[in-house]
């Protein structure tokens, strides 16, 4: 399938079920190192964000995450919400109004969305964040792209790399965002919003499928 | 879980609703989207103050919305800072020209909401400051974290930097005095019991019978480390103890000690702490001039409290007295 | 049982003891008896205003003693009223010469030890009266009951009593007004949880992680029935009803509603409480004059929170809003 | 042995030693039903009273039951204390300043102290009060003392009595009190009050024993 807009709203629809789905889960991982509010706080978010494509017809990829990026800063509030608004305004404007994404162009996006929540969080990588789930995702996207992949074997390399980056949270100690006062006390569980971070890009790559 | 509650995902919107309706001779609610303003706000040539944060700490912030305090506040879903969406229409409504300051508590989901919202709102003509509160010693390397945490000092900020404003300071003054607040308040909190968050349904943190949480937030989130339970006295000195070698107070210096009930412990036990603070501050010269006992930043049904103490000067005591009349906070009118 | 306290049977002392140093502006402590006076008690040409109760009820009396409220509060033992020896000097304290208003819950053990106590009194040459206090509409067959018992509804006697004694009523005007809000308020109460009394140790009644306690009292004890778990507009309206219709309230009154929480309930489930009791009564076409919401009348730390309807008249809502000066209602000064 | 002062000092430290030990039964029985002070109340009430004892030495059984009224009633509080207070004032006066009391003596000063108990609480014998220990042990007592039994009969017999009158609680529906607030749902537990009754006459017996 063309990563075009109709894959967007599929990505975004496949999110929004994610995030619904996984709600008690985010929740769980959440009230281990943090506020019990991850889960609750994405679900909404991405509510949202089926609501907004409701009402207004996105006409291109880049636009769809534009109008995902406006729904989820308004929507999400935490720390959650300005890091993924951020992410997905970076990725919409390096895509600009291009009608179907290629495989280097995506690998740039995802590249820019992770440094968009670097930018905003200042987190580096080992800081038990989404960033951790971002990086392998934004390396693994680039080196398959590079390698001639098509879109939906970057996607899927990009969705693999973020789920084991979540899962190489775990022996972390935190150093950003609420689960940092936690400090050793923290090691030994996944971070919600690295875990947050695989289901997107999961989804991305389903919608893709 | 059982709470007072139609709907978890409700709780926010009717409970603000219902504080309109009690304070409609103080504050006026704006639904969509959601914040609390001063009645008379913008109050012309006055800087506005604006604060907000996850839902869940009631009073804080809507209760100190209204003269001499808060001129709006901006209440997240329960824990969860506050969306730029709403905090810049917050922001607006408060401004009379003078410009607004931001009391933001130092998370990480507070500071990018109300620091996308102070660009956006600076694009829209308003002059904003931001003061930055984070009190918490519980937070020991604050290079290795999202540094110290903004809790009751909260309140102590809101309502000094609220007068300051209410008598004339400009925007810089009024951002200078919350700042000066902040560099000379410390506090600390412990828990005896988790909350239960709405929509989560279950307890924040697991705690034994007879286990506490010394050095919680305010957001149901566990603490530095867990002990076993103590009584008042000893727990007490727990607190105190970071806050007064942070704060590095001296024989013959006058304080502000704020007792902080986090919602589900009664006011007596409260008093048995405070009880207990102002002897040891006794023991150390050092002179209690000003008290808070209650519950003013909680953590919904916490059981527990948390310990601040403020370093006065005369100006900070003058303000700490002028009148305020919001929900929470009344005195002198 | 986690507690914010030392010993168990230290509970009142300490936190008394607390009280008094966070509140000297306001009041003075006598420990051996234990009572609490207004700093400037007696009043001269005033009638004074006595209550007290047992403790656990915080604010409730302590937090009420100030201008324009109470002249004395006299804290029994966790749940237990006060006795004569403590009563009879915490009357002669408040007595100018202008006679003693006794304000008591209608409970067995507070009738006995005021009656003992004001005939004591008398015998002093001190002019008593008593004002009872029993709006719980949750005692259905008081014939057959100790008779409808004191809860919320003793905030606003003394309120409003508290200002006719300010404004220089005499003693049987005094007592009369006090009367006068008696009869025209109505209050019933919900647990979703007991609490548990330090000395005791363990919960004060049952209840199923399922299950609330209707018509509960103050005292920890249990209500008048359990019910499954509902939501709060559900709960509202279970309270208000016997309220109500006990009231027998007209459209067009006015009264003032007061949402009162136990002790442990977060603030804003009191004020979605709050939020529906403005619905039920404005569809009936009674209007909300006047507000409190808090906690003001507690059981510990007991989850829920109890709903009070006063029908109002000029004189009662210009008393109400006179000020007041006390740890726990202020305003006007 | 005679009822003289050094039996009622003895009564009274057997009081005293009896509420310590029950307590956390009267705690029980009063949470049931009631507010969970009974015992503590009782206890402290008792406490007090050694403490008097301590400080001052009375010189009849009178001056003793005076000494004890007193401090129930200042120490106490909630509906017991008055309501004991009453029971051991009324006794005393009876008594008046006899060295040492007879059976007949001590039938009429135990329904003396009921007679208070029913002056100042206002109780029918069935409304599930202490009245009803206290009403059955005043008969038993009378009978007793009129059928030519000596002080230790009579005080056995007092004490057994307000035993069954307090476990002949349990069916009854509370009239008085705070438990009345419960109506049906009193059923099925005993009256405290009546309990902490059989307590002080048992003590009494055990004194005099
Ligand atoms: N500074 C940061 N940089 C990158 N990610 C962060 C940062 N701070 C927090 N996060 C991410 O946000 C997640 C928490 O989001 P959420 O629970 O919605 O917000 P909050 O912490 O405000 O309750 C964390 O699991 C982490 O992945
Ligand atoms: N009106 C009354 N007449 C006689 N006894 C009473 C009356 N009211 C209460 N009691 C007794 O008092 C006991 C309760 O005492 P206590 O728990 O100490 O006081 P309170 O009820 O004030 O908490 C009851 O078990 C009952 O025996
Ligand atoms: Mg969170
Ligand atoms: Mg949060
Ligand atoms: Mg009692
Ligand atoms: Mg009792």
């Amino acid at each position: 399938m063309a990563l075009d807009v109709t894959w967007a709203v599929k990505w975004l629809t496949m999110c929004a079920q994610a995030m619904a789905e996984h709600r008690l889960e985010l929740i769980e991982l959440d009230r281990a190192i943090g506020d019990s509010d991850h889960g609750e706080n994405m679900d909404r978010g991405f509510q949202a964000v089926l609501d907004k494509l409701a009402e207004s017809q996105p006409e291109t990829p880049g636009a769809a995450l534009k109008l995902t990026a406006m729904s989820l800063m308004s929507k999400v509030g935490g720390a959650a919400g300005p890091l993924y608004g951020t992410a997905f305004l970076r990725a919409a404007t390096t895509l600009g109004d291009a009608p179907d994404i290629s495989p280097a162009a995506l690998a740039q996006a995802l590249e820019a969305a992770r440094d968009g929540v670097v930018a905003r969080g200042k987190a580096e990588p080992g800081d038990k964040t989404m960033v951790d789930a971002w990086t392998p995702a934004v390396e693994a996207a680039g080196a398959a792209s590079a390698a001639g992949a098509n879109v939906l074997a970057v996607l899927v390399a990009a969705a693999e790399a973020a789920e084991e980056g979540a899962a190489a949270t775990d022996p972390l100690i935190a150093r950003k965002g609420r689960a940092s006062y936690l400090g050793e006390r923290s090691i030994g569980h996944r971070d919600p919003g690295a875990v947050s971070t695989a289901l997107i890009l999961r989804a991305a790559a389903g919608a893709a499928a | 879980m059982k709470k007072l509650i139609n709907d978890p995902r409700a709780v926010v919107d009717e409970s603000v609703e219902g504080f309109g309706l009690a304070h409609a001779d103080i504050v006026a609610v704006s639904t969509e989207p959601k914040f609390i303003t001063r009645r008379d706000a913008p109050v012309a040539g006055k800087v506005g103050l604006v604060s907000g944060g996850g839902s869940g700490h009631e009073p804080l912030h809507g209760g100190f919305v209204g003269l001499g305090m808060l001129d709006a506040a901006v209440p997240g879903a329960v824990f969860t800072s506050p969306t730029p969406d709403q905090i810049i229409p917050a922001t607006l409504a408060a401004n009379s020209g003078a410009g607004v300051v931001h009391i933001v508590k130092n998370y990480t989901g507070d500071l990018l909401n109300f620091e996308t919202a102070a660009e956006m709102a600076q694009v829209e003509g308003v002059e904003v400051r931001t003061v930055l509160v984070n009190d918490d010693v519980a937070v020991e390397d604050s290079l290795y974290t999202a540094g110290r945490r903004g809790v009751g000092g909260t309140v102590l900020v809101e309502k000094i930097a609220g007068a300051a404003a209410e008598r004339g300071d400009n925007l810089e003054a009024v951002a200078a005095i919350g700042q000066r607040v902040n560099s000379n308040v410390r506090s600390m909190g412990v828990a005896l019991t988790a909350c239960t968050v709405p929509h989560a349904g279950g307890p924040s943190f697991d705690l034994e019978e007879n286990e506490i949480e010394i050095g919680i937030g305010i957001h149901g989130e566990p603490g530095r480390h867990k002990i076993p339970m103590e009584n008042a006295d000893g727990i007490t000195d727990r607190l105190l103890e970071p806050i007064l070698s942070d704060l590095g107070l001296d024989a013959g210096e006058r304080v502000l000690l704020f007792v902080n009930g986090m919602g589900g412990t009664p006011q007596s036990e409260l008093y048995i702490v405070y009880r207990r603070a102002v002897q040891v501050l006794k023991e150390r010269g050092i002179m209690v001039e000003r008290s808070l006992v209650g519950n003013y930043i909680t953590s919904l049904e916490m059981q527990g409290c948390s310990v601040s103490v403020l370093r006065l000067d005369d100006e900070m005591t003058a303000l700490w007295d002028a009148p305020v009349h919001t929900a929470a906070l009344r005195w002198g009118i």
